[in-house]
């Protein structure tokens, strides 16, 4: 049970790990920051990080020798390794950096995919997908003649698991790939149970971790989960970074994604042989400086505490919940509090969302409105766009109360 | 709340021209921002001497760009056809009267771009003037 | 004329700005960094830029409409604006962002290459390419069945400019893909005519500058190249970006690369519309705060002048190559001084580069030893390893007394 | 300096066991590591209770490469198979007597590398005991 009047931690020391709060929006409008699942902020520590590693360290890794070079590469190798204790990986080798989830799904789409599947096959996805686990595979499936099954959404923004169940009996099902959580409902599927269901099935299963990795502690080893994708920039780390993992023998058995240095071992006018994990999927320079500050990023969340994490933003959630189910005209999506997290979606009367999110802008409450990147979702529950409020370790109650004060002003101005 | 100007609430509560397809039209287009879901369907009919006489438009999407069609209707009743080639992004910034992010321009440029592919095919107008 | 006595700007003004100089490697060894062809250093300027946008401005780009996010996406798309005219596109929508050169490259193969190549089509590589301008072809060359042609080396380590016109007379070649300045000999390859020719066949050009764009102008359009790559973290901005320029109406035809957030225009189950440009390759939360490092990099070799950073590299190209030829058994490789950039490679007699490379290390001179991602170019030179030193706008004529010295100290080691 | 001690160099320059392969060989592999181009083939003759009678090995590469391969293969001579099966990379270390980074580390393990793939067909052995 959490106790709605206890944060977990000391809010104002960790608010002032993040000087971007601490300011105006506009002149008088202290900065409410509630837009964190589109991309969180920053600690100092993270960067600070990235600073003093370009201030003192900064060289090209692997195979320089030379201190600089030495130092970088123990900096962005031992950043590898936190984040491979992080999600509690076997092995370091079984962490590869990428640009971003996007990157990391469009990987084992290029890479796993093209190799695996073709007519008859069936991979699974799930109607409430960010686009970024919809696009590359209809890329592919356009390309290779394999079929793309969705699980429907159901009343109360859940996976419909009777529809996967269906789709696991019936279907030669190669792949499901679904997300942990989901950024628009803040919906928590039941990962655990859906990946037994899919390996009993002989498929394998992969998890856009983009909204879960940075809110609550994921042990891959646990779930027994194939592939995680997810993003630094969520979880207080920098942009341009992302990760994937995978089950070794899985990435073992996979040809390489992109070509060029570091991923082989041996190039030849006529052929190339390719490198160890991770490096077959490392093509070229890496980003050092950006795994330096995840590795800073995974620190802090660590020493917080994923579970102290989860505790604080279920008691934000649920204060929101709260809060804006007494606003009139005022509809949120998605489940009940205790079966989602991070998020609170909605839309307010008849006024579009961009107007809500522009004059919420003006009181200084910044959140992000749209489609979120979910289309076939928005098309389901049957709005073009959203408002969606999202929360992060820095947030308090006092903004959700600037949230919903914001939301009452623009329903004065709209004359409802 | 520079850009809820009380005009621009009125313009986006209260449409005007807004109503079903002219039949027969002499300029008859549509478009959206799928980003937004704004969707416009905008009919026009011409005199002899080529000026509007007649706008109707339909659709959805926010204030900005609801009320930046209602006023655009307006505006183009009794031009040429010369005079609306003319017409530009800046002309319909001047009319709205507020200063938009780029992000909210392209609600504000849904009408005229639905407007310029609708008169003269300009089908990648991209409401980016600037560039060549 | 260089004149071989004046720097074209203050070096002490300029080394202050590279705060990692200013640190010795070992105890009572001032650090003498000569690997910037693997990474450059970064100045104050480009980590502070960073470190501002973190501390003041970050959010997630486009379509965000909150404070915040419309200052990132100016920020974002404003450090488009000024790499455009650093290279002289004519549109931003011409300037794609991606990881490195490496992805600019897999880029291009990827997306116009596996949209227009089949078997019949040639390709025109060289022999002294990067790994990342051979492999991404030799995967896909596997993948369509198209054939390669490798221009080769001349005993001068220049590119055999008769073969060249021989392909491109009795091959239908597509593509030639071409590094302009070479990371090993350090050779400036004839583009501008090369272009030209390559254009008179039909054939498209690429151009590999990750060692020109750093070090000389490069204009886009005055070249007439159909694509450009290169990397942020050769020119003093950060790792984990890279850019790949592209003629519009060519970016226009090519199918995206990878799918996701950003690049889609819209999504149903059933299938999606690609955005316009250049946001159809940039699939995903971009590196935002990576293209603002770039941008102030930009603008800090702007300032320079690029005309001054390639004079100052010459007066200490033409001394390191001076004062390297005095040294008995110590072999160079690559054209004369005049026909060359940025790089001096050489051998020591038979002391392998790795041991050249760590004796260097200990006196605090920090150069490269390998392969340098070219084995099959070390396979024409006949040796599997050599030694390179590389230089930049902070380094001086003292830096190669280091190296030289340096280097009499380990033939002295190994007694010859 | 501290990697070049004299007996590394020695070592190096004057290599231990350097020749031809032995034939026949109980112990018969090569391999090399493309990034530096260093090669090794190592043979091996045993005796009757299995110890290591003679050892010839000949390849190339850099000094610490190559003092590896001249001080392991002069260790090597009287061990039983059993006892080479214990010898780690700790003791290979101990024998060199200097700190590697992990880039240099793989030049000196390269002959204990071909040790173990040719002594026991562990070809997946990556110098790197420590990860499962
Ligand atoms: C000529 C050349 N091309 C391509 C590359 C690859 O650059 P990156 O590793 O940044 O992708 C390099 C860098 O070493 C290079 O020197
Ligand atoms: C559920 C989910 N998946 C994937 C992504 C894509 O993340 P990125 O843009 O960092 O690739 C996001 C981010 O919006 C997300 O919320």
């Amino acid at each position: 049970m959490t106790d709605h009047n206890t944060y977990p931690f000391d809010i104002a020391r960790i608010r002032a790990d993040f000087p971007i709060l601490d300011q105006e929006a506009h002149p008088g409008k202290r900065l409410v920051f509630l837009d964190s699942a589109a991309s969180s902020q920053k600690p100092r520590q993270v960067i600070d990080a990235m600073a003093a590693y370009y201030t003192r360290d900064h060289a090209n890794v692997h195979r320089g020798i030379h201190v600089l070079s030495e130092r970088a590469t123990d900096a962005y190798e031992g950043a590898r390794e936190k984040i491979r204790a992080f999600v509690n990986a076997r092995s370091h080798r079984e962490i590869v950096f990428t640009r971003n989830t996007t990157e990391s799904v469009n990987l084992v789409a290029g890479s796993w995919g093209r190799a695996n599947l073709g007519p008859g096959d069936v991979v699974v996805l799930s109607a409430m997908e960010h686009h970024s686990n919809i696009v590359p595979w209809q890329i592919l499936a356009a390309e290779r003649g394999f079929t793309i099954r969705y699980i429907p959404v159901t009343g109360t923004g859940e996976l419909d698991l009777d529809a996967y169940a269906g789709f696991l009996r019936d279907d030669p099902v190669k792949l499901v790939s679904v997300l942990h959580v989901s950024n628009v409902l803040g919906t928590v599927n039941p990962v655990t149970e859906m990946i037994r269901d899919a390996h009993a099935a002989g498929a394998l299963f992969m998890i856009d971790g983009a909204q879960s990795v940075p809110h609550l502690a994921v042990d891959v080893q646990a779930l027994d989960v194939d592939f995680l994708a997810f993003s630094s920039h969520k979880m207080a780390g920098p942009t341009g970074l992302g990760v994937l993992y995978g089950k070794r023998a899985i990435l073992e058995a996979m040809p390489p994604y992109m070509g060029g240095g570091e991923m082989i071992r041996r190039v030849t006018l006529e052929g190339s042989q390719w490198n160890d994990l991770p490096h077959k999927f490392e093509a070229g320079t890496p980003a050092i400086a950006e795994a330096v500050g995840l590795g800073a990023a995974v620190d802090y969340l660590g020493a917080l505490g994923m579970d102290n994490v989860l505790a604080h933003e279920r008691i934000i959630v649920e204060y929101a919940m709260d809060r804006l189910a007494e606003v009139p005209g005022l509809t949120i999506y998605g489940p009940d509090t205790d079966r989602r997290n991070g998020v609170t979606t909605f839309t307010l009367k008849d006024i579009h969302a961009h107007d809500v999110a522009q004059l919420l802008d003006a009181e200084g409450v910044a959140i992000r409105a749209g489609h979120h990147c979910a289309m076939p979702l928005h098309q389901h529950l049957g709005v073009p766009a959203t408002a969606r409020a999202s929360f992060y370790v820095y947030n308090t109650k006092a903004d959700v109360d600037a949230l919903v004060e914001a939301i009452y002003n623009a329903r004065k101005l709209f004359r409802f | 709340m520079d850009l809820y100007l009380d005009n621009i609430i009125d313009h986006g509560q209260n449409p005007r021209n807004f109503g079903p397809p002219l039949d027969p039209a002499d300029i008859d287009y549509a478009d959206d921002n799928p980003f937004c879901g704004d969707h416009l369907h905008l009919t026009v009919q011409l005199d002899d001497e080529e000026r509007v006489k007649a706008v109707s438009w339909e659709g959805q999407g926010c204030t900005i760009s609801q009320a930046s069609a209602s006023m655009l209707g307006e505006e183009m009743i009794g031009k040429t056809l010369d005079e609306l080639k003319h017409f530009d992004k800046e002309d319909l910034l001047d009319l709205l009267g507020i200063q938009l992010s780029p992000t909210r321009l392209k609600c504000a440029l849904l009408s005229l771009k639905v407007l310029k592919a609708g008169a003269y095919g300009l089908h990648t107008w991209t409401g980016d003037e600037s560039e060549e």
